[in-house]
């Protein structure tokens, strides 16, 4: 129940890399043979992955996983733009990887705008035009946030950039594999995205990058990637990343039906605990995110007494983290202090059963309950039975 | 990263080697890369009777070679003059955008050994800026 | 013949990463025991490749290659030490990973020295030392050059960093697996390496962080690698890379002895070919690499007729790039443009035999042969008949 986090790869793609690791094709093969095998499996991949968001093969950059891809994104067009400005716009609802890079460039002389949300971590399209200046150099805003689960109005924001002549970034590492993309569609001029979001491979990811679009590399080095990603390619991940999403775009239709069925299934049966709220967006958000606060209780908590039970999950609160800030992603949605602490994270995978949702239903239920009866900001309504002694 | 004809030519090259009685010889070299070409030919008649190529160079330069010797080959003068590097990329089937430059070598080797033929015999050099020159691809 | 490019994955070692790949460990496992497994073996690597080069393992930061590593070194301490001083001192003869880093970094402000080296391919500490101003903040030069073998006075130049308070960098990808290293006796502050390089996965590497060593991050995000490398950790390549190094370690000194044979029989047999003169240093200079340039041929010709004879090779002509700038580490040893254009890299591996090797010997042998009779270069006494004609 924390697939957002990370997901297995998937056997057959884990089968399918052991030979580009090895270089065991099985049949005999030539010097020649081998390292146009090699080539034209990167060439696959590079297909599979631009037809899963709209793009031109060419378009696609492999990088080592969605935080390269944000990073290059960021700090690539930040100095290759910074004779034409220095102002970058944001989201305050961004994943780290966007939101350090941000405070690290604004250490290097850039100045940044972090727009605010409304309640359900919505950005809206009229805020970023009227945040855009002569200096504004970039957009970053993602595609669907990983805590809550919305998904941003991403077309219309894109379309604005591209009014202004500012470029348009979009971090769509919990998106894609997981809801229909179209780069030209959506007026995206960078996208970010990661394998192992979609049962690919850790360590693997991309970075598309529309025509026209200068940015200085990230990876400075060999000429691989035409040059703009140095570094010995990593074939068997990209092999294994490429074929994970062209089987999760394959089964998104049939996988979102599923899915979606079953977390509002969930989402019904944790709203029936009293006092527990929605987190995000109610419908425009991701078919596989559940996120809900419970009153008066700690995520933490919650957390350690699922796990026991053998559920994996992820709250905002500060207590689970080393850093000990609570989710700024649920603070910029106006969730007060307090609140952030009890919040829960529930994301589906493929696998998850109709049966696992009830089990996590009926847990969940149980835990909220223990923890209720042992927190002193429990209403006495609220306890299961009378305080003892 | 080279095609079949491509290679077949670079492992077998025609008419490599020397004409020590040549009629005509022509040297040029690739500034960019350092590359050296060199082109006798045997006229007879105003027909190109033999020809041989020596080349220092890639395998690009090389095939380039042979092919445009085969080319030139039984053509009068003035034809093997109009033989762009265009052409000889045609006839290999294609090389790869940043080999092209080194079919160059062969059509500028062929004007140098033409025009040292019509010196030899007592007859003015031709311009290298014909209009033929508009099929050039770098 | 191309070991110093990169090295299949050993099967031991990929078959070992496919479980972390899947999660499937065989054994039933509770989510507890999953998220442990990885836990501790991403720990198990961690002291596999701090053994590997004398350090401890909280100092060693896994990347995503030998890349990552020489961008995050220099690009971190840069901007980290940028209110110290601006000067970075490097050498002629670096990878691209360093010099374009370098490039880069002199565009954002930064000065950079390339010192010279000998014809052999050798910094020299003393002018190391000659270099050094009040601005300098980092010193990097390369452990062993990948193209021609020649092993940098390391430690000596580490000395001489630490003596001034100057960072260390050494650029270790070609050493690490292949000859000793000690971090601690060579004064090495920061040090590059490469997982494919010695037979683990490709897209892995690491860079060692010696204590009290401040530097940027490279990738800004998550809390991964104690806040110092963003990105969801690549375990499955962490566990083959660990693995493979401790592998390579055990076998080293065995190997070694071995290669060194191997590679003294191919370079003699070269070197019986007219006109056919060493590079790099004879004596200092990587077990496996031999690099020769033959007067009077061309290197891609070479490389593509060894390819036909199922040899891989390398060359450092700039017929064989799509830069056409001939190899910046021959140029750097003082060879002329014409006969840098006749070089050619072998690298053996471990399980290169004598027959390869003599079978290589008679191939490089008759190729030159053929090359010479077709160059115009070629002085008569050196051709294999009289010309036709
Ligand atoms: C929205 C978002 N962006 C970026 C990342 C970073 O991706 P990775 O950990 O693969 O580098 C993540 C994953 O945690 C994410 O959810
Ligand atoms: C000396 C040196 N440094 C850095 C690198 C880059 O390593 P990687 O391609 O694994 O990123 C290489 C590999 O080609 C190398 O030989
Ligand atoms: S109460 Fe322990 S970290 Fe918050
Ligand atoms: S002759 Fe130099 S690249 Fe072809």
């Amino acid at each position: 129940m924390d697939h957002a986090a990370t997901t297995a790869t998937r056997p057959e793609v884990a089968a399918a890399m052991v030979p580009y690791m090895t270089g065991h094709f099985g049949n005999p093969s030539s010097l020649y043979d081998l390292a146009r095998v090699s080539r034209e499996a990167v060439a696959a991949a590079r297909e599979q992955v631009a037809a899963a968001i709209g793009a031109e093969p060419k378009q696609i950059y492999f990088t080592s996983g969605g935080t390269e891809s944000d990073n290059w994104a960021l700090k690539g067009v930040a100095f290759a733009r910074k004779a034409k400005g220095n102002h970058i716009i944001t989201s305050a609802v961004e994943h780290h990887a966007i939101s350090h890079t941000c405070v690290w460039l604004e250490k290097q002389g850039f100045s940044v705008t972090y727009l605010p949300v409304d309640r359900y971590g919505m950005v809206d399209p009229a805020a970023v035009e009227a945040a855009i200046t002569p200096e504004t150099i970039l957009v970053s805003v993602m595609m669907a946030n990983n805590e809550i689960g919305t998904i941003m109005p991403v077309a219309e924001i894109g379309a604005v950039a591209r009014k202004h002549g500012v470029l348009f970034h979009t971090d769509a590492v919990q998106a894609v594999g997981h809801i229909p993309i179209d780069v030209r569609a959506q007026n995206i001029d960078l996208l970010s995205l990661s394998g192992h979001k979609f049962r690919g491979p850790k360590g693997t990811g991309a970075l598309y990058i529309g025509p026209g679009v200068r940015l200085d590399p990230l990876m400075h080095g060999g000429a691989q990637e035409r040059g703009r990603r140095a570094g010995t390619e990593n074939v068997p991940g990209i092999v294994g990343m490429g074929m994970a999403l062209e089987l999760a775009t394959a089964e998104m239709e049939e996988n979102t039906r599923r899915i979606t069925a079953l977390r509002d299934r969930l989402t019904a049966g944790l709203l029936s605990i009293p006092e527990t709220y929605l987190n995000g967006h109610p419908e425009r958000r991701l078919p596989n995110n559940v996120n809900v606060v419970f009153a008066y209780i700690e995520g933490e908590s919650i957390l350690l007494m699922l796990n026991r039970r053998g559920i994996a999950a992820s709250t905002g609160s500060a207590c689970s983290t080393t850093s000990l800030e609570p989710s700024h992603v649920l603070m910029a949605c106006g969730l007060p202090h307090e609140v952030v602490h009890g919040s829960l994270r529930l994301t589906l995978g493929e696998q998850t059963t109709e049966a696992d949702v009830d089990y996590v239903i009926s847990a969940v239920m149980e835990i909220v309950q223990r923890l209720r009866d042992m927190s002193p900001l429990t209403p006495a309504e609220l306890r299961s039975r009378p305080e003892s002694g | 990263m080279y095609n079949e004809t491509v290679m077949d030519h670079f492992e077998h090259p025609r008419n490599q080697g020397a004409i020590e009685d040549a009629d005509g010889e022509g040297e040029v070299g690739n500034a960019q890369c350092g590359d050296i070409m060199k082109i006798y030919l045997k006229v007879e008649d105003d027909t190109i009777a033999d020809v041989r190529f020596q080349t220092f160079g890639c395998g690009a330069a090389i095939a380039s070679s042979s092919m445009a010797t085969e080319l030139i080959r039984g053509k009068t003068v003035e034809e093997a003059w109009d033989l762009t590097n265009k052409a000889v990329v045609e006839a290999l089937a294609g090389l790869p955008p940043q080999k092209v430059h080194c079919s160059l070598l062969a059509e500028e080797a062929i004007h140098a050994a033409i025009n040292d033929y019509r010196v030899k015999q007592g007859l003015e050099p031709w311009e290298e800026t014909g209009g033929h020159r508009e099929g050039h691809e770098h």
